[in-house]
């Protein structure tokens, strides 16, 4: 359990404002996933992220972004399940 | 002259862009002169080997890659947002024009249009 | 592993605009597989629409509506359309086409329309709840 | 003063989420006040929804769908919402009602329902086609 | 520990305010502890003397003005945000409270959410 | 007639990414119209574009930027459409 961090969840392109907002928003110890079109921040080297950081495997391959993402923790539903589980507090931008 | 057909938004998570694709295609269907410009998180759409099974959803990338079948004049793509998403020649579609000047393709085309 | 948890589901992104239903229902099906209960399903704003009972994408073509449909019947899962944003939107049950004398109602069952209300019990009452937003 | 001209109006963003519907009606009444005419309206993407029988806004709210109703059979103006957005987002007339077998039809006279041709061919013939998208 | 809604999109262009303090007032109506944050273009739901006649809605700014009366417990705004707007203690609603970081509201509330 | 010049017509705030887009594709003979939120850009000096600039006053008034826009060129609907009328280019963000 890592009960004292936040998972945020983040589905919005680096260009939509709510983007940036997520990013300022992380504390070292929160969690980081991004979903649907959150995943594209991971194509050239745009994520700059200040905690532990996933992205969704389904997200990544719909949009051909592997090799953008081979250095990025990837996870299916049941594992962003999980982590929703483990987590009491979830932020979903 | 021509209709240029502008894309800013991803695929998948949005779906502006395959209603602005099917406008394309409506003009091109009509003999109307068709272009289609992608810029801002829109080049996304251009990059090779989309698999988008696990998100429900068909193939943008395939559905883009009719264009020059239907009769659509020109795929442009904005230079710089190329670069901040990472596109390059060996990971995007073939046949694609970039242009460093967006003003200028505005210019040169009468009818310029977001589908959304 | 966790213990078997309960999930409200809150979805305000539309089919056909937005990734959102589509999102919601994969981890609906995940959180499901996993053991743990989803005690109810909340369409908000622009999400209603997913509870349209005329919907007809292409037949080649997911047909989310129908999917979540499907899914919220066999699993038992009440799902609930917010009454305001579902009354503009004019996405209508049989009450609320009586009560305003409207040509025809177009609520997809087992959808049900109802208040805020709804939504505050769910986030209150479950362990987890997790709003699915269009881009 | 220009001479009267043509316009062609194509509304993308839906009622109750953007502002564009009521902003094209302003634009609209202006055009004619002035001595120009409107040759069609055409509903795209999610602005389709505007063509909606059912929407039933609280009654101390503007309802755009009824206030374009109006606006659309007082000046004999045709208006056509896409087919292709229209079917997926569950807008439906009676032709398609009859095709597709579905429970019940929900467009709003005089909207009818048809293809990009329309837009085609009224930005091919009008003087200016306006759009008035989303935010 | 209290909800935290929050509202990053202007009034009139956007209907998810709206719906953003709905939900605030209904946790409230429910005897729920709620706070709304405005931040980003939300700001601009603070602005004093707003007049929407002329757009057909109803104001924004009456509607919020509700908020002490339906008992929301605070109304929070990213003094940053309100800045980069241009809202000053003259054109902002009263009783407004001006914050600069945005982490620790976030962190002082059980449950953040957006209305869309 | 300015029949050399495109009309835009913007409606976003200055946050969306349309906005900066059409701020770049203006040209000095060009001329802009700032509609719905993209009044917004006129509160906090944000606003700077190398054009002929309106905006609309329904809108202004809407959000309460009679202040932010008293250096502006403010037009009702009716004058709206005389600038749609003028410019047979017309490009709405």
């Amino acid at each position: 359990m890592t009960s004292n961090s936040t998972l945020h969840i983040l589905n919005k392109a680096p260009e939509h404002p709510r983007y940036q907002a997520c990013i300022n928003a992380l504390a070292p110890s929160d969690t980081l996933v991004l979903i649907e079109n959150g995943v594209l921040s991971a194509a050239g080297n745009q994520l700059h992220a200040p905690c532990t950081l996933y992205a969704l495997k389904a997200d990544i391959d719909a949009r051909a972004l592997e090799a953008a993402c081979e250095n990025l923790n990837t996870i299916d539903y049941d594992e962003l399940v999980q982590l929703t589980a483990t987590h009491p507090k979830i932020i979903s931008w | 002259m021509s209709t240029l057909i502008v894309i800013d938004q991803a695929p998948y998570g949005f779906w502006t862009g395959r209603e602005a694709l099917d406008m394309a295609f409506s003009l091109a269907a009509f003999d109307q002169p068709a272009a289609m410009l992608f810029t801002g998180a829109g080049v996304n759409w251009l990059r090779k080997g989309q698999r988008p099974d696990g998100v429900g959803q068909k193939s943008a990338e395939k559905n883009l890659s009719a264009a020059p079948l239907f009769g659509i004049e020109a795929l442009i793509a904005d230079e710089h947002a190329c670069q901040q998403y990472g596109l390059t020649e060996s990971t995007m579609l073939p046949g694609v024009e970039l242009v460093s000047n967006i003003r200028d393709v505005l210019g040169d085309h009468k009818h310029v249009v977001f589908a959304g | 592993m966790p213990n078997s948890l309960t999930f409200t589901l809150v979805i305000t992104g539309a089919p056909w605009t937005s990734q959102a239903p589509q999102t919601a229902l994969m981890f609906a099906t995940a959180a499901l597989s996993a053991g743990h209960s989803i005690d109810r399903v909340f369409l908000y704003g622009d999400g209603v629409h997913l509870a349209s009972s005329l919907s007809t994408p292409p037949s080649d073509e997911a047909h989310w509506p129908q999917q979540w449909s499907v899914f919220l019947k066999k699993h038992d899962i009440p799902a609930t359309a917010c009454i305001a944003s579902a009354l503009r939107r004019g996405l209508i049950d049989k009450t609320e086409q009586a009560r305003y004398e409207l040509p025809a109602e177009n609520l997809l069952a087992p959808f049900e329309i109802a208040g805020l209300g709804e939504w505050v019990e769910g986030s209150q009452a479950a362990d987890r709840t997790i709003y699915f937003h269009g881009n």
